[in-house]
């Protein structure tokens, strides 16, 4: 019921973003959210866990202060590894040495996983090829710097982590 | 990818799956809106019905298609397809008996311009075609993209899994 | 008036709602399935009644909205369509048991049928494009309905060159609105008239290009729509397509759907849309006589029973084609005589071959023999259907081959004449070959324990057989004036088609429609 | 110009559909081919510096009517895809089932019928 519950509300608030019910004419637009509140009970009926697997802890203010903090450092990390990927590219060398690493997470849920892959993806220089059941990371990356999985977790995975355990876990 | 093929369900690796668990429903509400919008914004039944069934289809292509059917049994979707027909057949007829015996009259009131109630049976006749689209290419593509066709095969491989009715 | 876009629609709920009907209830949908066809006749019937009249759908009147058109040519179509539907419905139940999914073959049998009444009655070029595509696609799907190899390969062929044709009819479609600004028929032919026509003979325009778009567009649809209607450079899909349905689908196909779709539709654009000259005239003649003559001759040499009856529907067309190319008055009553009669007794020698198959599970002719014996009512039938198609007097082929043959003689085509008069000879030889080998000598062993097919099969041609000889009276001066003489007036008078359908307003077309 | 082009799209495709040898290639050429009518049909709607017929509070329609593009043949082609999606929707059904029976896509080993 939870689920149904939150996607319920995250899609009236999207249909909402849609239908912007309130610029048309000046006041409120009745009709939009009357159709609009069909419409997400309708997708609350039709995709009971579609959201998310425990909508509660969107509730969870602990949360979403981690979330705000995690938005400036992942952009920070982005930014220079971004400077990083340039060096490499104008350097008359080109000293990259691509190759996959295998790399372990500690994070458990899908969720979480999902957002490290994605975090390492959106990190120019390395890029999430598959994620297996058991928690290990596939990742091509640009240079490899240590073939070895423990050195190239820390070096990848574990600037991440910690923020998404705080944040998603 | 090797590992993936070894595993015992069907449907893709878990980012894909937890991705698409988090845009499918707002796929399918953008088709909703779509639709709902169609006779104001470029849109209508059509589109709408292409973008929920995407929608289904993006759940069928990571969760495999187990999930799907259960979600929509094909006998259901089946149903769901002729239903959207029938309520646009309606819609046409209605203007026949309400409409002083035309054809696909616009017999509802217009309403305000500009307003989501306005235009008479339009936005009703871009749900029926929303829902006969979406049915009609969930179907569709179930038909196409998940029966196995084995080379020589007998009737039987083919025909059970869309003939579960 | 009320009852006109009935005729669409009621066959079109019957295509939504037979799937619907539960699987175990195959008896229900059989009995809505004939119900449906039932009123469709009816309609029909109705129509006929009513007065010429033109409905604008959705209130909008004719220049801007779609429109449907009653006039002489669309009442006969449509008592043909509708009248041969229904005893082809009759027919099906029995036979469509040993296939699956009957209420799915129904739906597409309705859908099609929808499909072509929708050909014959609107008023709009896109609109036709649209209904020539659901009648097609109808019937791409029932060609391949069996899924046994030889009926899947052949729906494909004709999905391939089906979708090719309808392209171009769209391309000319596209090009007709570039050059007219409009897809409305009537406000097209005015326009096209006002614009010269495709000879150029009217008054000279600005845009002198006007005919080489329009000669353009006129070749694409004689392409496309010819390529519907199976004529001899564009016949290869059908000698496939029509024996691999099954049985009520080859019937339809042969009977109605080449007729509506193609020679119909091709009549309606040529004559009414963009009006006919004597070199599209001589166009559509020497296709016509093409086809007669290549369906005949390869006809004679087929021993499958259902392709060689293929055949023949190529060389009937021909003289529908040829007659109607003449574009004399008598020349177009002859071949929508000859039309109606071939929509009559082609789906009863299918039905025959058919009911053939139904029993000894064979088409090949060197494997029948003697089958009247055991098979009265489908050997009369066939006997009576076989005379009719080869033209032996008392029957109806008879009548409207004389009269195709003296249009050809009015209008001093004595060539034509003469491959006409040889074409009907060949095809008496082919059918006689057919009765011969089928039908008449000893029966053979192994079809000592077959016998007659079920009543309603029985009843169906028994039907067709009896509509074989009445529609001899078309002969006769009432009868052909009331139908036949109000559908060659519909085609040809082009100014009275426009002005049924803009009113006396028209001159030109409003000056608010030409803005693009 | 550019209506030729389109012609020239249109004579690729049936090119394709009459010289191609795969069943799926064909059905791909005849998508060329119905693309090609459809992309003709909206450019003839088309003006240059055309707006889109769309009427908004800020825009009623008799502001754009004269300056818009022409929205016919827009709801034309609309229909005309619908239709060659079914078409190709049952051709691939088609292509498949001919698959199973025959174990190839090509179409010189599909020859049961004499032509």
């Amino acid at each position: 019921m939870g689920r149904r519950i939150g996607t319920f509300v995250a899609s009236f608030i999207v249909w909402c973003l849609l239908a912007y019910p309130w610029s048309e004419a000046g006041g409120w637009d009745w009709q939009s959210i009357i159709v609009g509140l069909g419409a997400a009970a309708l997708v609350a009926v039709i995709l009971s866990d579609a959201l998310a697997l425990r909508p509660a802890k969107f509730l969870n203010p602990v949360r979403w202060f981690w979330a705000a903090v995690y938005l400036p450092v992942f952009i920070y990390y982005c930014i220079v590894a971004n400077l990083h990927v340039m060096y490499l590219v104008l350097h008359p060398d080109l000293p990259i040495k691509p190759g996959v690493v295998k790399v372990k997470t500690r994070l458990v849920s899908n969720a979480a996983r999902t957002a490290l892959a994605n975090s390492i993806t959106l990190t120019p220089g390395t890029l999430t090829v598959d994620v297996t059941d058991d928690g290990y990371l596939y990742v091509h990356w640009l240079v490899v710097e240590s073939a070895e999985m423990k050195a190239a977790t820390e070096k990848i995975v574990e600037r991440f982590e910690g923020w998404l355990e705080r944040i998603i876990e | 990818m090797k590992k993936l093929a070894t595993e015992e369900r069907d449907g893709m690796s878990t980012i894909v799956r937890t991705v698409t668990r988090w845009v499918s429903a707002f796929i399918i509400l953008y088709g909703l809106y779509i639709v709902a919008y169609g006779h104001l914004t470029p849109g209508g039944g059509f589109p709408g019905g292409v973008i929920m069934a995407g929608g289904f289809v993006l759940l069928m292509l990571a969760f495999g298609k187990k999930r799907l059917t259960a979600l929509l049994p094909v006998a259901r979707a089946s149903a769901l397809d002729c239903l959207g027909a029938l309520g646009f057949w309606l819609l046409a007829v209605a203007g026949l008996v309400f409409g002083g015996g035309v054809f696909f009259r616009n017999f509802l009131p217009h309403g305000l311009r500009l307003r989501l109630w306005s235009a008479g049976i339009i936005p009703l006749c871009n749900v029926a075609i929303a829902l006969k689209v979406t049915a009609s290419l969930v179907l569709m593509l179930v038909a196409l993209s998940v029966l196995r066709v084995k080379a020589g095969g007998t009737d039987e491989d083919f025909v059970s899994d869309i003939e579960e009715e | 008036m009320d009852l006109l876009p009935l005729i669409v629609a009621v066959p079109l709920l019957a295509g939504f709602v037979l799937p619907l009907v539960p699987k175990r209830a195959e008896r229900l949908a059989d009995g809505l399935a004939l119900l449906t066809a039932a009123v469709l006749a009816a309609l029909s019937i109705v129509a006929l009644r009513m007065p010429d009249c033109i409905y604008a759908i959705g209130g909008w009147n004719p220049p801007i909205g779609i429109n449907f058109v009653l006039d002489g040519a669309s009442k006969l179509m449509l008592l043909v369509v509708c009248v041969i539907t229904f005893v082809i419905t009759l027919y099906s139940p029995a036979y469509m048991v040993r296939f699956t999914g009957k209420r799915k073959f129904y739906a597409l049998f309705f859908l099609m049928v929808a499909g072509m009444n929708g050909v014959v009655l609107t008023g709009d070029m896109f609109n036709l494009f649209v209904f020539i595509e659901i009648a097609s696609i109808a019937s791409y799907a029932l060609v391949g309905f069996g899924c046994q190899k030889e009926e899947l390969e052949a729906s494909f062929r004709y999905l391939v060159l089906g979708s090719v044709a309808s392209s171009m009819i769209l391309l000319g479609i596209a090009l007709l609105y570039a050059k007219m600004g409009t897809v409305n028929m009537a406000h097209l032919s005015d326009k096209i008239a006002a614009a010269g026509g495709l000879g150029g003979a009217g008054p000279t325009t600005p845009e002198g290009k006007a005919s080489a778009l329009l000669i353009f567009a006129t070749v694409l649809f004689i392409c496309g729509l010819g390529l519907k209607a199976a004529l001899v450079p564009f016949h290869a899909w059908l000698p496939d397509a029509h024996p691999s349905a099954p049985t009520p689908i080859s019937a339809m196909l042969s009977g109605l759907l080449i007729k509506t779709v193609g020679v119909y539709a091709l009549a309606r654009v040529l004559f009414s849309v963009i009006g006919i000259t004597p070199v599209v005239s001589n166009v559509l003649m020497i296709l016509g006589a093409l086809s007669m003559v290549v369906g005949v001759f390869v006809a004679i040499g087929q021993w499958d029973f259902k392709r060689l009856l293929a055949y023949h529907s190529i060389s009937q067309m021909g003289y529908i084609v040829l007659a109607i190319g003449l574009a004399t008055p008598l020349g177009v009553v002859a071949g929508l005589f000859h039309l109606v009669n071939h929509a009559i007794f082609k789906p009863l020698l299918f039905l025959t071959a058919g009911s053939v198959e139904y029993r000894t599970g064979t088409r090949q002719l060197d494997q029948m023999g003697g089958l009247n014996k055991k098979m009265p009512v489908t050997g009369t039938t066939s006997f009576i259907a076989s005379m009719s198609i080869a033209g032996v007097p008392p029957f109806n082929g008879f009548f409207s081959k004389l009269l195709i043959i003296i249009a050809c003689f009015q209008a001093g085509r004595y060539g034509f004449a003469i491959a006409a008069v040889v074409v009907s000879i060949l095809t008496l030889a082919s059918f006689t070959k057919v009765q011969k080998y089928a039908f008449f000598g000893p029966l053979k062993q192994k079809w000592g324990r077959i016998t007659e097919v079920p009543a309603t099969m029985a009843a169906a041609m028994a039907l067709l057989a009896v509509l074989c000889l009445a529609s001899s009276a078309l002969m006769l001066k009432g009868p052909r004036e009331f139908l036949l003489g109000n559908a060659q007036r519909s085609l040809t008078e082009r100014q009275e088609y426009v002005e049924r359908v803009l009113g006396n307003k028209h001159a030109g077309g409003d000056e608010s429609l030409k803005s693009f | 110009m550019v209506y030729l082009l389109c012609l020239v799209l249109f004579l690729i495709g049936i090119y394709g559909v009459l010289t191609q040898r795969n069943l799926i290639k064909i059905i791909l050429s005849l998508a060329v081919v119905e693309s090609s009518v459809s992309l003709f049909l909206i450019l003839l709607g088309y003006r240059v510096g055309g707006i889109a017929p769309i009427e908004t509070a800020a825009r009623p329609h008799e502001s754009f009517i004269g300056m818009s593009v022409d929205p016919l043949p827009q709801a034309m082609v609309l229909t005309a895809i619908v239709i060659s999606l079914g078409v190709l929707a049952l051709s691939i059904a088609i292509a498949m089932r001919l698959y199973q029976r025959y174990g190839t896509y090509d179409v010189t080993q599909i020859r049961n019928l004499r032509g």
